[in-house]
């Protein structure tokens, strides 16, 4: 919706991607967009994710507005050459002479029961790129006014749709243009106790976890990163301060992931704000298997609530 | 300007649809009992694609990749292979695993979401099934390269659809092959279709099998749904690598008849009139009517067949709906050879939350 | 076998070793000014080609790739290519970024590791130097999309290596622009060597030309030794391509005359043999004769280029040298349009440790 | 030294890579290897690197050791598919069947004036990869004993090899096939305290402040990460139970870098350990500048000081 916006509103916008044309992406994300836009504006690509990247950045450096989509974020890979030697770098490398505002779309985590490889959640990897923005969304309206700012923005961004939320339920969603904020963390629910962090489609976990937690007397302050990196260092340190307790939520696997560096930022900047050990809720250091034990590997409820429980229970 | 070089792409059928050969037949489809082999296998793989397709339907098995009209290019391509060769698929060559001896249940467990089902007790070192478009293409050709170093007469086998040919790795893996003599053979299964892609828009090589000259190495197109084509191409280019003549690209020019995967709706990018025209034209028809023709087939034998596929496919089913739930210790095991102790305290925090949250 | 389809590789040379003409002359090559306009830009590359080496080894530049030997192929691009049209170079293109409006600051300061040097005043669309090999292929077929899509009737420039040629990025580049007809001409710079590798150790292929093939578009030799056969030939890839006739690749075979870059040593691996063959056959020589046949140079002249070219180059370096190093803001600058709050904060610490620690 | 050992013990070590059979590779490290052992156990591979990644894991899961070789980290983009996607879940997916016993080494970091892509610090993106061990030694000395164990290790080891220790001054390291351990921190200093956690050339900056520091009457405990996943989290935590002080160095770009993970470590099982903020001197989260910044870019033994000085100096 937020495509068609765009396309509608500025000539400059594009699509390029696996089966974004006649079939509106696996996903349907790009439905009826060729037959509105055009097969030049809206074009299907040969099955080749490092030429996605690739000519993205060249329609880019040479005025075009790319949103460009990998099918699976498992298949993002072979992109990567391309996104971090040279999507991320051109308006540096050239001193502005040359930019880059391309939207890299992808679908991102698991949960639906979908194949190998297509259910992976590795924005660590974008997000230690200098250069390169990484967003996602936690809900249809956020995709809505996070997809916009991210088209306009003028340097590239990585949007990471939750494969969940496509699936969920619809949430009617106003077209009206109106981008939300980047590089700015949402605060859905104010609460005094303990501060959870989550992002994408794990917030919906950790609201249902806060809820839960509601019953039994505990208040929890719950901040929907939605731009990945750079991270809002502030609104999190904030809440800490208030709360004294951090908990963590990530579907991807712990070790050096997004958690760990708000972890770090935590223990940098707010260090004697925290009453407690910050806890990580993540996915395991193991991957993601196939889909009769996802289930098993995503963080669920229970284990939101009990790590919450826990540093409550802190200190010692 | 002078010509430096020159090249031609050949094509090989021997089996038209109406079952009648083309051309001078090779020695095994002049066997009829290796032809009849064939046909049953054939006719398996059918009848298993459909049952799983079915059970996806059911909500019994996660999505999957149907295999319906690839049946005369999979079972070729298994047929022409010895045993010690190694294979590298896709995630549609369902015909060609079964005759190299995966089981059905492991099949059914790995599109069921279990990793059991990579751990083929047939062919224990071919690779599993590869989602990552065109990167199996690349483990055949180090396969070979381990094989050329230990001076040992195997082969490595890749398949690849038409569209992964738009694929960088691909051609690093033609190349490279090419560059080094390697024994293997890339089958480029050409469906018409890459998911809703169709080849005209993927490329505009005219054929696939060209794409072998940029390697500098023998490429050639054979009809797809001719098993005696195939399996006498692949023959050719497996005697030519054990040989120490290099790979081979050999286009199988077939049909998706059905949808990408259960979870695809082809009807939504392509006519059902294409996919009418295409039918006609399916493996498993003309190799009967050859047999028929040879005396060796018809409709009763037909029917014993299709009920002894069904009674095999059923037991492998039932097997596989018994296969008791991983436990999450799955999720670790095998992760390493030996698991750091960072990852064993995960191991243990998953079986504290194992079955908690209504699963 | 029913043949299919056939392909050809053909060879174009204008100007043999000796400066004799080869078959007709395309019309520029009969206009001497303009030959000797190419034939300066070649001088012209060469000498700075020089400077530059003796920069780096006096410890005034950086690791430096030489472009001795590939003038011709240089100034053959640069030349047949239009003021609007955009060349994405590899690492090695001096030539024809000196003849698009590259300044040689520029080319120093890029060397010298400054970024500023990418930041060209002459060529403003033009793509940057290009290291990570084969990406700049897809770069230029982006660019050539754009070009179609805004219906603007200019093309796109790649060049790339032998060694590059092995690299998947580059047949996906070929295999995209040629599915959707893009206005791109790719340059393989054939100069026998990618670092220690030879040519035929990279590929089976016998010529690169052939690579066009697998991606369904014209592919053409020539002596990239020769100026007047790379200009023609990439001029009429370039009406082609501004025509709608699509790509067209274009393989120069031409000799790297120097080391890999100045911090290789080619002894290691080459013999000084080979070397010597291949500089009977270099470019500029044949261009001169070409011209002294022509009764348009000799021996005073070219004296007095090289003087011009040397005061040139000298005033560039001098300008060079006097370049103030850039502040540690720059490393921030130009990160994002709008650079994020925790990276402005480190921006600041970065200016508090600037110079400390000796530097 | 390592791979002639062990070639010359084990039949199985092949070595590929570009360059690496007559060339000897662009550092040297494989000269000589071709012509003892032959062009088909030392092959130059044709330029690519998804290839090398590739047919390492075709010939591993056939059984072979390969070796292989990426020119510099900045080239390894195009091999990360393979070596997400396959290496490091083969034994995994197929439940132990196949397996990867490969190392790849590669040139890490910066500081030898080497041009654009040739001195990058991208350990984050495959530490972040589950089943793949990240290794880079910080000595001459520490290169062989843990390249040796890398080879010998059954599972794939990402091999970095920091480009300011092949230019550095010779060490005498005894060639007698004595390995070190993997998965395991070195203590290079003995400190009461502050902990400093390096890896890799950093190792020689951060020794150099600790000699700085101690002039200054401030003793540092220093350790050699060496593995850089998985994470000897017991060393460090034991540490930081000592010194209550914990400063990370690092080179890469600071944003979910490794030393986030560290700091994580910390803040969850050692924050009522620390008596001030963690502090983190890295890399700046901007691209890797070309080599006239290069120095200001890494961290500097300046830096290291000012850090360590300003956490002894908490809490304010
Ligand atoms: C690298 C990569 N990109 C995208 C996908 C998603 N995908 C799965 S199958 C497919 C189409 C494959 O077409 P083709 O190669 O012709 O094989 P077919 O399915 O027709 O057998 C795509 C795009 C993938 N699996 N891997
Ligand atoms: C992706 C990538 N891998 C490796 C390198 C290191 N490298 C720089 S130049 C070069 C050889 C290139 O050879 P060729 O393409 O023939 O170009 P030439 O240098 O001969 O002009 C290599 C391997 C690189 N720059 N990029
Ligand atoms: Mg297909
Ligand atoms: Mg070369």
């Amino acid at each position: 919706m937020a495509h068609g916006w765009e396309m509608q509103h500025d000539p400059a916008v594009v699509v390029i991607g696996e089966d974004v044309g006649a079939n509106g992406g696996v996903f349907r994300a790009t439905q009826g967009l060729q037959q509105r836009f055009g097969a030049e504006r809206v074009q299907d690509t040969p099955l080749a994710e490092a030429a996605i990247a690739g000519i993205a950045i060249g329609m880019a450096a040479q005025g075009l507005k790319p949103i460009a989509e990998i099918q699976f974020m498992g298949f993002l890979y072979p992109a990567l050459d391309q996104i971090i030697n040279h999507m991320s770098r051109l308006r540096h490398r050239t001193r502005g002479r040359l930019t880059c505002p391309i939207v890299m779309r992808m679908p991102h985590g698991g949960g639906i029961h979908a194949p190998e490889h297509h259910s992976e959640s590795v924005e660590t990897l974008l997000c230690h790129v200098p250069g390169l923005r990484v967003v996602s969304p936690s809900s249809p309206a956020r995709a809505y006014g996070l997809l916009l700012a991210a088209i306009r923005d003028p340097d590239p961004v990585m949007f990471l749709e939750p494969t969940r939320l496509y699936r969920a339920s619809r949430q009617e969603v106003p077209d009206d243009g109106r981008a939300l904020p980047l590089d700015r963390a949402f605060v859905l629910r104010e609460g005094a106790d303990v501060t959870i962090v989550a992002w994408g489609a794990m917030i919906a976990e950790t609201l249902q976890a806060s809820a839960e937690l509601a019953d039994t007397g505990v208040d929890a302050e719950v901040i929907d990163l939605a731009t990945l990196s750079p991270i809002d260092a502030t609104t999190i340190l904030d809440s800490v301060a208030k709360t004294g307790r951090l908990v963590i939520v990530q579907e991807a696997a712990r070790n050096v992931g997004v958690g760990a560096e708000i972890a770090a930022i935590a223990a940098e900047d707010g260090l004697f704000d925290l009453l407690a050990p910050i806890r990580r809720v993540t996915g395991y250091d193991t991957v993601m298997p196939l889909h009769r034990l996802e289930r098993e590997y995503i963080p669920s409820v229970r284990r939101i609530v009990d790590a919450v429980r826990g540093t409550m229970a802190d200190p010692r | 300007m002078r010509t430096v070089i020159e090249f031609r792409v050949e094509y090989l059928q021997r089996l038209d649809p109406d079952g009648n050969a083309v051309g001078e037949l090779p020695a095994f489809a002049r066997d009829p009992d290796e032809v009849l082999r064939m046909y049953r296998a054939m006719t398996l793989a059918r009848a298993f694609d459909a049952k799983a397709v079915n059970l996806q339907r059911t909500g019994q098995l996660g999505t999957y990749a149907s295999c319906l009209g690839h049946e005369a290019t999979h079972i070729g391509i298994g047929a022409a292979m010895r045993a010690e060769d190694v294979f590298a698929p896709v995630y549609r060559e369902v015909g060609t695993q079964l005759w190299r001896g995966v089981t059905m249940r492991e099949i059914l467990l790995y599109w069921g979401g279990d990793e059991r089902g990579n751990d083929f007790s047939g062919p224990r070192a071919d690779f599993p099934w590869c989602v990552p478009i065109a990167t199996q293409t690349l483990h055949a050709a180090g396969a070979a390269m381990a094989f050329k170093i230990r001076r040992e007469p195997r082969c490595a086998v890749a398949t690849i659809g038409d569209g992964g040919t738009s694929e960088g790795a691909f051609y690093e893996a033609l190349n490279v092959a090419g560059a080094r003599a390697l024994p293997v053979v890339f089958a480029v299964v050409n469906n018409g279709w890459a998911i809703s892609v169709p080849v005209a828009a993927q490329t505009a090589a005219r054929t696939l099998a060209q794409k072998a000259i940029a390697a500098g190495i023998p490429g050639l197109q054979v009809d797809g749904n001719d098993v005696f084509a195939v399996r006498e191409a692949m023959s050719a280019a497996l005697e030519r690598a054990r040989g120490g003549g290099g790979p081979t690209l050999v286009e199988a020019l077939t049909y998706r008849l059905s949808d990408h995967t259960t979870a695809d709706d082809a009807s939504r990018y392509r006519s059902a009139r294409e996919v009418d025209d295409a039918r006609a034209l399916e493996p498993l028809l003309r190799t009967r009517r050859f047999l028929e023709k040879a005396g060796r087939w018809n409709a009763d034998r037909e029917r014993e067949l299709l009920a002894e596929c069904a009674r095999t496919i059923d037991a492998a089913v039932a097997d596989h709906l018994a296969a008791p739930r991983p436990s999450t210790d799955a999720m670790f095991d095998h992760l390493f050879a030996n698991l750091p102790e960072r990852i064993r305290e995960q191991r243990i925090a998953a079986r504290r939350h194992a079955g908690t949250d209504g699963h």
